[in-house]
């Protein structure tokens, strides 16, 4: 299936957006008006980007640590978004959750999750749920290479394919769990193949590049909407950033300077603005207008964070149960 | 719109950097993402980048300052514009262990109700220049108070004190009162071959020193003491470079206290030279006691080491300008005190001019005037005992704007600078030139510091010298009552009377007790004879808890022993001593 | 009144729901053919069939977590961890999920599920199936946890954990399975956070919970006889825990034993110690005296196993020293 | 009350049941007294109530001297007479000692000093309460200890009036403060000092210790009693200067608000009644002084001039001395030579 020209401004737009976003809680982290922990996506927007293209809203994600881009891609309010990752009562937890937790169950998403591997489970009950309301949504499911270690992504697996689950299980292999190389924590290149143990279709793809994983996902929703059971996608692609603000000089403790820039040559977002403006879908000036208007609407969302209250101190013993 | 550059928070537990290099100038243009410089945190170094692209227009934090994040530290703005008025006149940067500095105006409002999310950043330190009886006991009360200390001392621990003052004299005095006791006992026999090794004798103090040096460090350790070796200095009121092997290093404090001591000083036209003209220190390192010492200054320094090298067989001369020698003590005890030591066989020169020293064949010659007449005195060596000055110079006070009070530093009762949050403690406020005051005041300049609200009283320090026999007192003098207008009344006793005093071989000397007649409050005690300084505590305690002299005579005490003799002279104080004849 | 175990009661009530309500379902290791290691949930796949009684893998960490997942996506999943014991290989789902998503996410969503699971040692099965660790739950905001004591609060408490919509956590007793005890034919509630005063006394409050409830009362029938009058509370949910009632008692009786079968350290007795420490320690007349487990693992040989369990003559002791002060 | 009682139980080592404990306190029992009956002896709640129907409800208040004072404190404050239990302490364990009594004495109306600039004193800030007891007791201690005689003068003052009401204007508008004819007397007796040391002298053991500085001291009375500032050097100071620094000495007395050494610095008292309706009175050494001068009230006196009848300013003027130091002859000399001055302003002051 091939992506319509419409579509693929789409993609460029979200992937502009998550990039924008991300830079904007860089510097905001920076300068301590975003607290906690920042874990950022830049350079992994295709994944986020090509996956969520091929889902419709009533259709669920579960996410990870590094959920911002997937979220947005699959349709949260950055403002919400940015308030609450300045802890404001205005965010999409009223504050409660932050970077890790963002959850939008009206939208289908299950909630980022800081716990590697966390999120598995909760995709393969969602898929179970569609299955046993009899709809068509389907579940999919982000995670690192890191997780694929954990009991959950096999566990996840196993169950998911023992009851056919409509499950997309999306492997992010960006090569390093924190800051152990996947050389160093599977023995293996291609996590896909961990597919075959489980009897389901595993295929991998160039993660930069949002053609590939679009198609690639694409297929693979298709089999679940029609209870042909799960597939795991791998998408080779890389982080930016060290594995959180703070981890010093993003990570050059344990990765090399000309890594990071042979992976910053491989930008999705260039290698898709140069096929936009070659195919002349959009020209640059056309580009540089959507980088101007989504930089405004970040200004935006940080301006609404900004004004937003605090929660109060009762608010912390709010909604600790379904009252 | 001017973009600004802080020391950006690099993960959560960090709290402060240090800027180790600018990798741009100012005028530099930068691009946003490129490395603009190097900050090290928690032994982390990390580039950080430019948040924006434009001109590096203004650095405000130097290299190798540590501040904490968030401040701010250089401003980008576009080519050509102008540094906004805002910038012109940027604070100086936070001491590290502050509240970070009001943080960038655009991010002026969230950060701003961030702020508590940081307000724990604010940890109390106190940085203590001087490890001796004042500095390190300062440094433990502090530490007890959960104060962060830093300790700068360019010697040994334990100071003047430990190492070159009261406790080696007391190792030294310790021996020599074995060796006198047995010379003078008629009950041990052949004493005459009984002698004493200087060599072994001062084996033994340097053991001393060094068990005491290194308990200290234990305890420092123990209350993690933040121990910096080097000469320090102030650049600031609140900073202080410290100079050590070469290598310096600036040290923030909010809270300081000066304690670095005194050493010895001389007559203008007798300079020391250390091997015949010596200072108190000297002494340690000599090979042999000198067959003769001359003595200039006839203070507590002059008669304990005149007692030691006597006792050693040295022929002891002891020169005092005043009418009297340690004429900081009640004059009755002095006089008592002067008996002895001529009976021992000191001379003491007293209203002697000390003129000039000329070597003469290995030895020195002193040159003297009394009653108008000069007079030569040989000497094989000469002790400077005339007094000891602060050592004040090398501090950068006046960087710190302190007042002065002459060479010493001006202090309140709360030992307090005339700069605020400064403190000052020890010899170097000439106050009472003791280590126990210097540990008093330690204690009180801590406690002010953590917050407290405490003020010294030196009339109840006492003052101990440690001749044979000993002499130690405390509060006011008779005279010295009087004239502020107390109604006094005196109380005495003699060691003679005592049983203990007899069977130990102890009967010289007497207590003298000074108390107001209305309330009976003890004004002031003045002890000659054995174990005074030992006894002195009791007077020290009874002054602290307020107890009258009517009191202090219905205490028991065990029997014998020489605390009786207190009680007795409190009796005395209501003509009712028992062991002494009716009056 | 027609007298059913606590396993039938329990039973009952899962039925009644997956009957009535579409959304429920249930999920663990051997409940379908098996009918479930204590059988508690016999003869429910052959009603509801294999669509709603799932046998699953053997995979605690994969069907705890799909059950959170389902029930954020509309479903009312219970869950049967066979002991106690395993649910730590699913603690991750049970603590970071389970009990903190409606929170985290700031209300967004909700996680209405039960995790059915079993203490209690006795039956010789060892360190690793006999324990009885439910205070780790109590230690977990978010999580409801439930611990009856007898067949017929077993069956109004499940049918209270099945319809609300927080996770809960429903504490069985292997001992209690067996237990008979009068339960009525149709549906009831029983509300959570609602103690019973299982008897009334003046002497000596003595709050117990599941299988020491009914050894507590043995024991205070006794003391009776003796002339000590034992009033038992029976707190039934342990979070939220009905402290009202257990201060009133002890304002009323100025003695306080706590009893509960898991280990003294930190465990239930040493909260509710606690607390009426905090609250009510003007009216101790004496000091407060916990009967729990010892510290150390369940041990295997019978005679050893016997001595460890909290039982009747545990209490009895615990009464006994307490006698010095009345 | 509940305060009170916390003490009375902590003060108490004694073990007992918490609910004996809150009963004894309902009942205001003293739990020492109490016996236990539970185990090692504890204190049960039936013992709290066995113990009260033994004392038939009769309350019991914790007794006075559980008050916890220092011995000094005890005696200044029942010399002052002041009740211990009004006092608060803030000894170690609120124990009471002297600065408490001294404070509670001086309701806190205390002399407050210049941090750095203290007098290491007994007392260091000293109360107003206290003054009066300082001052009965050197007054004493100098009647006693120093043998008086008394010398008196009548001095003409119209000279000095007029000469007053010509400068005042011009003198006021320069050092912003009303002249008083203190101001001269200051002055005029420190120029005579100058000529008789031995009235700036003290009597020190055997010896007699004439002072190197003249600081006159100006008696100031308040219903606290007397307090006498001194200003330093005197002699050399400019009627300008001794104005505005007896107006300021003066003022800060009646506040409270003198340091120690302004006190302690006098050498010379001048006591000063005039105000009152007293023609004249003798004045009693200000210890270790040797001289103090009173003035007493200026009246006019009838005088007959070429047969005319007028009328004159006099005041008497008194001069006691400590006859160790002074004799007569020379205190005669010396209350001569200043009504001299005073009788010849322009002449007395011409030197400045």
């Amino acid at each position: 299936m091939n992506a319509s020209n419409q579509q693929l401004v789409e993609f460029h737009k979200t992937m502009v957006k998550i990039r924008l976003f991300e830079q904007k809680i860089q510097d905001l982290y920076a300068r301590g008006l975003v607290p906690g922990l920042a874990h950022l996506y830049v350079g992994e927007e295709a994944v986020a980007a090509g996956v969520c293209a091929n889902l419709r809203r009533e259709d669920y994600i579960t996410s990870t640590h590094r959920g911002h881009g997937h979220v947005i891609a699959k349709g949260a309010e950055i403002k919400y978004m940015m308030a609450e990752l300045f802890g404001k009562k205005t965010g999409y937890c009223k504050g409660k959750g932050g970077s890790m937790h963002i959850a939008d169950v009206e939208i289908g998403i299950l909630g980022a999750n800081g716990i590697a591997g966390g999120g598995i489970p909760l995709a393969v009950g969602a898929g179970l749920s569609a299955k046993m309301r009899k709809t068509d949504q389907v579940a999919a499911c982000f995670f690192g290479d890191g997780s694929s270690n954990n009991g959950t992504f096999h566990e996840g697996l196993n169950f998911a394919s023992v009851h056919r689950l409509p499950v997309i299980f999306v492997c992010e292999n960006n090569l390093y769990g924190i800051s152990v190389s996947q050389k160093q924590h599977q023995a293996i290149q291609d996590v896909s193949i961990r597919s075959v143990a489980y009897n389901m279709p595993g295929v991998t793809v160039d993660g930069n590049d949002v053609f590939a994983v679009y198609e690639a996902a694409g297929k693979a929703v298709q089999r679940a909407r029609v209870g042909e059971g799960p597939t795991l996608l791998e998408c080779k692609t890389y982080r930016w950033r060290g594995h959180h603000e703070g981890d010093p000089n993003q990570g050059r403790r344990y990765r090399t300077l000309e890594e990071i820039q042979e992976w910053m040559k491989k930008c999705p977002i260039a290698r898709l603005e140069e096929k936009l403006v070659k195919r002349e879908i959009i020209t640059k000036a056309k580009i540089k207008k959507i980088w101007e208007e989504i930089e405004k609407e970040i200004e935006g969302a940080v301006a609404f964070a900004n004004e937003s209250p605090f929660p109060e101190p009762q608010d912390m013993y709010e909604d600790v149960l379904v009252s | 719109m001017a973009i600004e550059v802080v020391v950006p928070i690099l993960g959560i537990t960090v709290e402060k950097g240090k800027i180790l290099r600018w990798l741009k100038k100012e005028g530099d243009p930068v691009q946003k993402g490129e490395p603009l410089f190097e900050v090290e945190t928690e032994k982390v170094v990390t580039e950080v980048e430019s948040p924006g692209t434009g001109i590096l227009k203004k650095i405000f934090i130097p290299e190798n300052l540590e501040v904490p994040v968030l401040t701010l530290v250089a401003v980008i703005t576009k080519p050509g514009e102008e540094l906004p008025e805002q910038y012109k006149a940027v604070p100086s940067p936070p001491a590290i262990g502050t509240v970070p500095a009001a943080p960038p105006p655009q991010a002026a409002a969230p950060s701003a109700s961030l702020a508590p999310l940081k307000s724990s950043r604010a940890p109390q330190d106190v940085l203590i220049l001087g490890a001796g009886p004042g500095g390190y006991v300062a440094a433990i009360r502090a530490a007890q108070l959960g104060i962060r200390v830093t300790l700068v001392e360019k010697g040994d621990l334990g100071g003047t004190c430990l190492n070159w003052g009261c406790i080696p004299t007391k190792s030294f005095l310790a021996d020599v009162k074995l060796f006198r006791k047995i010379k003078s006992s008629e009950v041990f026999v052949n004493r005459e071959a009984l002698a004493i090794d200087w060599q072994k004798m001062t084996a033994r103090k340097n053991r001393v020193v060094e068990t005491l040096r290194h308990g200290v460090a234990v305890l420092l350790k123990s209350q993690k003491v933040n121990l910096v070796r080097g000469q320090g200095k102030f650049i600031g009121p609140h900073a202080v470079e410290v100079d050590g092997e070469g290598r310096k290093e600036i040290i923030r404090a909010e809270a300081m206290v000066v304690a670095t001591g005194s050493r010895p000083s001389s007559l203008p036209q007798i300079p020391f030279d250390g091997k015949k003209i010596l200072a108190s220190d000297d002494i340690f390192l000599l090979t042999e006691p000198p067959k003769e010492l001359v003595i200039i200054g006839g203070g507590v320094i002059g008669v304990e080491f005149a007692m030691i090298f006597n006792s050693l067989g040295t022929r002891v001369t002891l020169l005092e300008m005043l009418p009297q020698i340690i004429s900081t003590e009640e004059p009755e005890v002095i006089q008592g005190l002067n008996r002895l030591l001529e009976k021992e066989g000191i001379r003491i020169f007293t209203q002697a001019k000390v003129l000039r020293a000329l070597p003469l064949n290995g030895g020195v010659q002193v040159i003297l005037q009394r009653e108008g007449k000069e007079e030569k005195l040989s000497a094989e060596k000469v002790l400077m005992a005339v007094g000891r000055k602060p050592n004040t110079e090398a501090l950068g006070l006046d960087k710190a704007g302190i007042q002065m009070n002459g060479s010493f530093i001006e202090v309140n009762s709360r030992l307090e600078t005339s700069i605020p949050g400064i403190y000052a403690i020890g010899d170097v406020t000439g106050k009472m030139m003791l280590a126990h005051a210097a540990s008093a005041q330690g204690i009180v300049a801590v406690e002010n510091i953590s917050g407290k609200n405490r003020e010294i009283d030196y009339q109840k320090i006492p003052s101990c010298i440690y001749t044979f026999p000993e002499v130690a007192s405390v509060g006011l003098k008779e005279d010295e009552a009087r004239q502020k207008g107390y109604e006094v009344q005196v109380g005495k006793f003699p060691y003679r009377n005592s049983g203990k005093a007899l069977a130990i071989g102890e009967t010289e000397g007497f207590v003298k007790i000074i108390a107001e007649k209305e309330l009976g409050q003890i004004l002031g005690v003045h002890i000659l004879g054995d174990r005074a300084t030992d006894l002195i505590g009791e007077c020290v305690l009874a002054m602290n808890l307020e107890g009258t002299i009517e009191d202090w005579g219905k205490v028991v005490k065990g029997h014998p022993t020489l605390s009786e003799i207190l009680s007795e002279a409190a009796l005395d104080w209501q003509g009712s001593a028992i062991h002494s004849p009716k009056k | 009144m027609r007298e059913i175990t606590y396993a039938q009661a329990i039973n009952e009530a899962l039925a009644y729901n997956l009957e009535k309500d579409p959304a429920v379902f249930l999920m663990g290791e051997d409940i379908g053919k098996y009918g479930g290691i204590f059988q508690v949930t016999a003869g429910l796949l052959d009603k509801f069939g294999p669509e709603r009684v799932i046998d699953t893998p053997i995979s605690e960490a994969a069907f705890t977590g799909a059950a959170v997942g389902a029930a954020m996506t509309g479903m009312r999943p219970i869950v049967e961890i066979m002991f106690i014991d395993f649910t730590t290989a699913c603690m991750d789902m049970i603590v970071n999920q389970m009990a903190k998503i409606h929170y985290m996410f700031g209300g967004r969503g909700k996680v209405p599920m039960v995790l059915r699971t079993n203490i209690g040692a006795g039956r010789g099965a060892a360190a690793q199936h006999s324990q009885s660790f439910h205070a780790f739950f109590m230690h977990i905001p978010g999580l409801i946890v439930v611990a009856p004591s007898s067949p017929y609060d077993a069956k109004g408490l499940m049918n209270t954990a099945i319809r609300d919509d927080n996770p809960v956590v429903f504490i069985e007793h292997k001992k209690l399975y067996a237990v008979k005890g009068e339960v009525p034919e149709e549906s009831y509630t029983l509300p959570f956070g609602k103690a019973e005063i299982k008897r009334e006394g003046k002497d000596i409050t003595l709050v117990a919970t599941s299988e020491l409830v009914n050894r507590s009362l043995r024991v205070a029938e006794e003391m009776a006889q003796e002339g000590i009058d034992v009033e038992i509370v029976d707190p039934r949910t342990l979070r939220p825990l009905d402290q009202e009632t257990i201060l009133q008692s002890v304002r009323k009786t100025g003695r306080l034993i706590v009893a509960d079968e898991g280990p003294v350290t930190c465990g239930v007795t040493a909260e509710i110690s606690a607390r009426v420490a905090e609250q009510a320690v003007e009216y101790l007349e004496a000091p407060i005296l916990r009967v729990g487990s010892p510290d150390t693992p369940v041990p295997f040989s019978p005679p050893l196993e016997k001595i460890y369990i909290p039982d009747e003559d545990d209490v009895r002791d615990a009464i006994r020293k307490m006698q010095a002060y009345l | 009350m509940p305060q009170d009682s916390n003490r009375l139980v902590k003060t108490t080592r004694i073990r007992a049941v918490p609910a004996a404990r809150r009963k004894a306190r309902e009942k205001n029992i003293d739990l020492t007294e109490t016996r236990g009956t539970g185990p090692n002896g504890v204190i049960l709640v039936r013992d709290v109530e066995n113990f009260q129907s033994l004392q038939a409800g009769t309350p019991l208040f914790p007794k006075a001297d559980k008050v916890f004072v220092s011995p000094l404190a005890r005696r200044l404050a029942d010399s002052c007479h002041l009740p211990l239990a009004e006092i608060s302490g803030t000894g170690s364990h609120g124990k009471i000692i002297l600065a408490d009594v001294i404070q509670a004495a001086g309701a806190a109306k205390t002399i407050s000093s210049f941090p750095g600039k203290r007098l290491e004193s007994f007392g260091q800030t000293l109360p107003m309460s206290r003054v009066k007891k300082v001052t009965a007791k050197r007054m004493a201690q100098s009647a006693f200890t120093a043998p008086h005689i008394y010398f008196f003068a009548d001095v003409l003052l119209d000279p000095l009036f007029h000469l007053r009401h010509e400068i005042l204007p011009e003198f006021e508008r320069r050092y912003q403060v009303r002249i008083s004819f203190n101001d001269f007397f200051i002055k005029a007796t420190a120029l005579t000092i100058r000529e008789f040391p031995l009235l700036n002298a003290k009597v020190q053991g055997e010896e007699i210790v004439v002072l190197p500085e003249i600081n006159i001291g100006v008696a100031v009375a308040m219903e606290e009693g007397l307090m006498v500032p001194a200003l330093p050097q005197a002699d050399q100071l400019g009627l300008g200067e001794i104005a505005q620094m007896r107006d300021d000495l003066i003022g800060r007395a009646r506040s409270g608000k003198l340091k120690m050494e302004e006190i302690e610095r006098g050498t010379f008292t001048i006591s000063s009644l005039a105000q009152f309706d007293i023609l004249f009175f003798t004045a009693i050494l200000n210890p270790p002084q040797s001289g103090i001068l009173s003035v007493g009230q200026t009246t006019d006196r009838l005088f007959l001039k070429e047969g005319q009848v007028g009328t004159e300013k006099v005041a008497r003027f008194g001069l006691s001395v400590d006859h160790r130091i002074i004799d007569g002859a020379m205190a005669a000399a010396f209350l001569q030579t200043l009504k001299k001055k005073l009788e010849h302003p322009l002449l007395a002051f011409m030197q400045l």
